[in-house]
């Protein structure tokens, strides 16, 4: 087990961990604007009636799509690069799973929702 | 043993789905009755006593053979397909059968642990005894009153739920005469083994005098009567009401409101897409 | 076993600390397995609460109850807690104690608001009989709101735990492996809330 | 019912003083408890086992206790079974000696404790046990979260076995469908042991589950690719990552209906908007992978055994490592076959049941990939090899039955009958308990050092089949005439008969039990004569047989390097296969800790609490469950050093055994 961070920090590896901190934290606050600007147009076509019916589902669903791969861009690091991989075929593994289930789910209970009405 | 059952079909689902079994466990035959042969074979001529046999230990793959070993099966499932999306279309249980004579309908509402039959044409009703007419289709809609039943006449075919607040509907005909054993194989509770009804497929005289005989009965079907029945009962007795209140399953229905439409809608009697289907 | 510098996603330590990554690869790819198994509860009370918007068994709709204006606060808390622990991160890459220990009060701080808000939002649709027993719709409403912040609520106490082995360990190895999961779950969250606010609070205004 | 502030809902009237023959259960419950603990007390045993195996982290003796947990909970799902089928063998005309309350709580529990405490224990066993030495790894990739694991299936377990002594177990069955279960119609706490054991275990199950699939991603010996995996580590990681991705459909079904009861929610109700066919939807997301998760790690296991004795390579490994993908992810597409007759539009119905058919493929290329297997080789008939063959025979039965089950018309006649009864028992037990009795028979030498008695295995193989088709057949045919499951009793003289050759075959399969335990009190008196620790017996081809029996703690003294399928085989073939070298190095391994049994008996007391509104203990033992969990975090010094000579001390006599059996050069 080694010991503090700070400890080591006299070494010789002190530059980089600092100029990968800069570029990190840039990447944070771009991620923070791209989230507020989601977010807002979100609330925004809601609020001020931009869209409405089922392009607006369409429009605000897509949206939060956007939003959660930006999150995962920016805020989980998670991207395509080879060392990546593995959690991202997880991830990937993970939606289509979402995307069955919750898609059967649904086409499953309105189909029997239909037919218990008559 | 197999009397009166799929194997021996007293209507056209039933028997549709005896060739269906057999159309199916044929095509099936033939790529399991291979493996068995097979087995049997690899097993006598490959036994280590056996020196005299081709051994290859290393010989762990051929693509042509892997070729074949996928499309063998992926051929029979692919027929199968086709079966399977033609036929379900076909026997789904909610599609009236086509005959000259227009559907007889009858309301089953699933009671712990007994059957209630409404016959909304005729306003009457009987408890663990359902009669109809030899030849003329059949269309039950169901409930329950309850927890899920599941309502299956083995002559005649077919099985669907019965769920409290919700109808289901199923399509039946009989082209014999002939009694039957209807029960519910949906395990609800103490009573469930004592579940079932008689199923009577008459004739026109017979049906008629089932009706005449409904329609002296002493009792009569409204909503306070109906509560009585609904007590929990095993083996109950088989009874025949002389008339039923207006709307009686919707009202049920109504009462575990638990579809969405349903609740939206308090007053059953007056919700028009429960009105066209009293009929 | 692979021999590619083992940079890892989350807070990505490793560059700077080849014997961080060999172990936190091991513990990240283990925590990641859980988040989506978890994620899969997530969405399948997304599925039920499609499923039971419309069954509000004659008591209040989504549309009557909904306030967006509360939802966006909560939005915007939750996003800027998610932004701050990401500056725990960077200060615990620069090896920055009093900063990792600010950031994480800054986000325990925002966690600790967020809930505060969610019940505050409970309290006032209780007032209004908009309970959870009222009906299938609201069951389904509560039920999944309350995952989220239960889950929240457990972030929070974990970031306690950790600002108490930052005061007992200093940032070693552990501690640090535990901060980068810590976040990854964080982060979590907000994406899940994403989720929220899109398939509860948006459309329930939208109509 | 009413309850108190300090002890909920118990009270006297929670003894099981309602029927004889239920108070007799609990009797032989309680005793046989009280018989264990005064034979360890006596023995003195108390400290050995504490400290050897209830805080061991090491997955191998975690991996035997989960065996042993599996043949516990085995026995009593076994006289479960034979208490059915000698209830309907007699239930004639509503005779039988079991009321239908007792009956309904028999065929619930059988059904539970076979799928989570007695199938999932024994498969997560031998996983545990075998998957690191086929990886030729040291352990698993969290040997702590390995015994929490453990000890959450051990406390869901215990919480089913308590029911049967204090209060009733649920009357719904292993699927537990509302409304019946809920509140209104199942009053009492039967369900709700139900909901914990199912929960407290899931939560178990999934962090041993992710545990394995780390372990395999992450773990595996220097050198070796995944398609360099024994199969058996491929069907390990399929099932785990099923595990991990199916049980949040039991975690949210169980705990939704838990919520309907313990705070009057409406999810699954028959009114306040409730919707019980969601219900059943989110339980078969969870109970169809459910099955292959039992399936796939039992193919894994004769893929394991049959090319060892045909002596002979696998044929087909990358066709059989797609198929088995294939089938994980497939199982996820097909879970509304379980409720065809729910009344979906024909297009739904029709869609699930062509999904389902897909799967019919991938597995038939397995059938004929073991038949390849066994081709032109040199098949010596050890027990595991039996079972195997016995299989493939058997389970293309079940699975063509499964066939016909999947096209929704034929559904219509046979769901909820013993048509479908017969059709699981007959993919359960050929297809799961065969491969885990396969593999057990297998794997017993290199976890003991000495094998099991061929004698009294062939003896209890032949009652086991035989007794499976007696049993099962007649259940076939009585599906036929729409004979329903779960009946306590019936009025159609005609099926009687059936229902006592089903006894009867039932009795056949407890003198294959019978044989199983005679083997091994056999098989334990011989080991002076067949001990080998040598470590090889059948002349394997994967790396566990790379070890000593049993192994060391630290399962292998050098990490083999590994560039080839089959490992162990190939190291046989080019000469080397054992490595010695001349010094050794200390060797980390994980302290015992007792983290993992405090967390299962804090899990079991909360749902026991839970159970029967306790709610000071349950508040107080949830405390208790995270306290420990930030305790432990805490700890430092959780590993410790093997020294060097003690390793060279183990490592020098496995080299004499295997020298001494002139095998090191074969
Ligand atoms: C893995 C799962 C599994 C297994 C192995 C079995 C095994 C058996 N089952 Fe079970 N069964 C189920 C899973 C299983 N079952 C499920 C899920 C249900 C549905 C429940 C519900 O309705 O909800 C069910 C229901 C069920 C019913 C109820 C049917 C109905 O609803 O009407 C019956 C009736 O008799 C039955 C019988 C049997 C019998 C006779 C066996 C026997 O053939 C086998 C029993 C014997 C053993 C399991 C082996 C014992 C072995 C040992 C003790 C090991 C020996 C020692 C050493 C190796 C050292 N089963
Ligand atoms: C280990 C357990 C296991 C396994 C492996 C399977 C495998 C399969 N099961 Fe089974 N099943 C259960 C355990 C299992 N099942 C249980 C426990 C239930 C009931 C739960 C309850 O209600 O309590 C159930 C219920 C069940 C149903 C619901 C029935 C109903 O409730 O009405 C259906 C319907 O489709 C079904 C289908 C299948 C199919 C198609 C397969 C296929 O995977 C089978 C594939 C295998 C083969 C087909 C054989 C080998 C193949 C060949 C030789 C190739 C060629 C073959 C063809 C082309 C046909 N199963
Ligand atoms: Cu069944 Cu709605
Ligand atoms: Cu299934």
């Amino acid at each position: 087990m080694s010991g503090a961070w700070e400890g080591e920090l006299g070494g010789h590896k002190v530059r980089q961990p600092v100029a990968e901190a800069r570029h990190e934290r840039r990447r944070y606050v771009w991620g923070l604007g791209f989230a507020l600007v989601l977010t807002c147009a979100a609330f925004g076509l809601v609020v001020f009636k931009i869209l409405s019916g089922p392009a607006l589902l369409a429009a605000i669903g897509a949206l939060a799509l956007l939003q959660i791969v930006v999150q995962f861009r920016f805020f989980l690091h998670i991207d395509l690069s080879r060392s990546k991989r593995e959690d991202l075929q997880l991830i990937l593994f993970t939606g289509l799973l979402i995307l069955i289930m919750v898609g059967g789910s649904l086409w499953i209970l309105t189909s029997l929702d239909q037919r218990m009405i008559g | 043993m197999f009397q009166d059952t799929m194997l021996d079909p007293a209507g056209p689902v039933s028997a549709a789905t005896r060739d269906l079994l057999f159309e199916s466990v044929g095509l099936m035959l033939i790529v399991v009755v291979p493996v068995f042969v097979l087995t049997a074979f690899v097993v006598w001529r490959y036994r280590a006593g056996n020196t005299s046999a081709a051994y290859t230990p290393r010989w762990n793959g051929s693509r042509l053979l892997e070729m074949g070993l996928w499309t063998v099966p992926v051929t029979i499932v692919v027929l199968l397909w086709f079966v399977v999306w033609n036929r379900t279309h076909e026997l789904d249980p909610y599609r009236t059968i086509e005959s000259d004579q227009p559907p007889l309908v009858v309301q089953v509402v699933a009671l712990d642990w007994q059957w209630l039959f409404i016959y909304p044409e005729e306003e009457v009703a009987s408890v663990n005894r359902l009669v109809f007419p030899v030849g003329r289709p059949l269309t039950i809609q169901l409930t329950s009153d309850s927890v899920m039943n599941s309502l299956l006449i083995p002559a005649l075919g077919g099985q669907i739920y019965a769920m409290a607040g919700m109808q289901t509907e199923l399509n039946l005909k009989a082209d014999r005469i002939g009694v039957f054993e209807g029960r519910n194989t949906m395990f609800n509770g103490n009573g469930f083994s004592a579940q079932t009804f008689t199923v009577e497929a008459m004739d026109m005289a017979g049906y008629q005098a089932f009706l005449a005989e409904a329609r002296t009965s002493p009792n009569a079907l409204t909503e306070e009567s109906f509560q009585t029945l609904a007590e929990p009962t095993v083996n109950g007795p088989l009874r025949l009401y002389s008339s039923v209140a207006p709307n009686l399953f919707h009202t049920i229905m109504g009462a575990h409101g638990s579809m969405p439409h349903t609740v939206a809608e308090p007053d059953m009697s007056s919700a028009p897409h429960h009105a066209d289907h009293a009929r | 076993m692979t021999d590619q510098p083992n940079q890892h996603p989350g807070i990505n330590i490793s560059h700077a600390r080849p014997e961080d990554g060999r172990h936190t690869e091991v513990t990240v790819f283990g925590f990641w397995t859980f988040l989506m198994s978890d994620a899969i509860i997530f969405a399948l009370l997304f599925a039920t609460y499609a499923t039971m918007v419309n069954r509000t068994a004659g008591g209040p709709t989504a549309a009557e109850l909904f306030d967006i204006t509360n939802a966006f606060i909560e939005t915007i808390v939750l996003l800027a807690s998610s932004f701050t622990f990401g500056m725990g991160a960077v200060a615990l890459k620069e090896g920055r104690v009093g900063g990792v220990r600010l950031w994480l009060v800054v986000s325990l701080v925002l966690g600790l608001v967020f809930i505060g808000l969610e019940l505050r939002e409970f309290a006032g649709l209780a007032a209004r009989g908009a309970t959870a027993q009222a009906s299938g719709f609201l069951s389904s409403f509560y039920v999944l709101l309350s995952t989220h912040g239960l889950h929240v609520l457990f972030g929070c106490l974990w970031i306690v735990v950790m600002l108490a082995q930052i005061s007992v360990f200093g940032l070693n190895r552990q501690v640090r492996s535990r901060i980068l999961r810590l976040g990854l779950f964080w982060h979590f969250l907000d994406l899940v809330w994403i989720v929220i606010f899109t398939v509860v609070y948006l459309p329930a205004v939208a109509t | 019912m009413n309850t108190s502030m300090l002890l909920g809902k118990l009270s006297l009237d929670a003894l099981p003083f309602y029927s004889p023959i239920a108070a007799a259960g609990a009797a032989v419950i309680v005793f046989g408890g009280l018989g264990v603990i005064a034979l360890i007390t006596w023995l003195r045993a108390w400290p050995y086992l504490w400290r050897e195996w209830f805080t061991s982290t090491d997955h191998k003796k975690i991996g035997m206790m989960y065996v042993g947990l599996a043949l516990v909970m085995l026995m009593r799902g076994f006289v479960d079974a034979l208490m059915m089928r000698a209830q309907q063998a007699m239930a004639m005309n509503a005779e039988g000696y079991l009321t239908p309350d007792h009956f309904q709580q028999i065929f619930s529990s059988h059904g539970t404790i076979m799928i989570f405490f007695m199938a999932m224990p024994f498969l997560f066993g031998l996983m545990n046990y075998v998957v690191p030495l086929q990886l030729g790894a040291r352990d698993v990739a969290f040997p702590l979260m390995n015994a929490i694991s453990f000890w959450l299936t051990a406390a869901g377990a215990a919480l089913v076995m308590v029911s049967l002594v204090i209060g009733v177990f649920s009357t719904g069955g292993w699927s537990g469908y509302p409304p019946y279960t809920e509140l209104s119609y199942s009053p009492t706490v039967g369900v709700d042991y139900w909901i914990m054991a199912l929960l407290v275990s899931g939560v178990g199950t999934t962090l041993g589950a992710i545990n394995l699939v780390v372990t395999i991603y992450k773990m595996r010996a220097p050198g070796m690719k995944l398609m360099q995996m024994p199969l058996f580590c491929w069907t390990a990681l399929c099932a785990s990552l099923l595990a991990v991705f199916a049980l949040p459909g039991l975690t949210v079904a169980a705990g939704l209906l838990g919520l309907d009861r313990y705070l009057g929610m409406h999810f699954f109700t028959n009114d306040g908007g409730g919707n019980v066919m969601n219900y059943a939807n989110l339980f078969w997301i969870f109970g169809h992978p459910e099955v292959y998760i039992l399936i796939l790690p039992a193919f894994g296991i004769f893929s394991s055994v049959i090319p060892t004795f045909s002596q002979k390579k696998l044929f087909g490994y990358n066709v059989l490592v797609y198929a088995t993908m294939c089938i994980a992810v497939l199982s996820f597409t097909v879970w509304l076959h379980h409720f065809f007759t729910m009344g979906a539009d024909a297009n739904v119905n029709a869609f699930f049941g062509i999904m389902t058919m897909v799967i019919a493929v991938p597995t038939g290329v397995k059938v004929y990939d073991w038949i390849l297997t066994m081709f032109r080789g040199r098949l010596r008939f050890d027990t595991p090899m039996l079972w195997s063959i016995a299989f493939i025979v058997t389970f293309v039965i079940g699975g063509m039955t499964g066939v016909i089950l999947a096209i929704p018309p034929l559904d219509y006649v046979f769901h909820n009958t013993l048509f479908l009864i017969a059709h699981f028992h007959n993919m359960l037990i050929p297809g799961v308990l065969f491969g885990l009795f396969a593999g057990y028979a297998y794997w017993f030498p290199k976890a003991t050092g000495f094998p099991l008695d061929e004698a009294w295995g062939r003896r209890a193989f032949i009652f086991w089949v035989v007794g499976f088709y007696l049993a099962f057949m007649p259940l076939y045919a009585l599906g036929f005439t729409g004979a329903p499951r779960r009946m306590a009793y019936y009025d159609q003289p005609e099926w009687q008969i059936y229902f006592v050759i089903a006894a009867i075959g039932a009795l056949s399969v407890l003198a294959g039990i019978i044989c199983q335990v005679i083997q091994l009190v056999v098989s334990i008196r011989n080991r002076d004569r067949t001990t080998s620790f040598a470590g090889d017996p059948w002349g394997g081809q994967t790396l566990e047989w790379a070890t000593s029996s049993p192994p060391p703690e630290y399962n292998f003294a050098v990490l083999p390097r590994v560039n080839s399928l089959d490992a162990f085989e190939e190291a046989k073939e080019s000469g080397q296969p054992y490595v010695w070298p001349e010094k050794y190095d200390p060797i980390e391994v994980p302290r015992n800790s007792m983290t993992g049994v405090l967390l299962g008996g804090t899990s079991f007391v909360l749902g026991f609490a839970a159970v029967w509104h306790i709610w000071w203990l349950a508040a107080l033992s949830l405390l208790g469950v995270i306290g420990i969990v930030i305790a432990r975090s805490f700890a430092t010094d959780t590993t410790r050093f093997i020294s060097a000579d003690e390793v060279k001390a183990h490592e020098s006599r496995w080299r004499t055994a295997v020298l001494a059996q002139g095998k090191a050069s074969s």
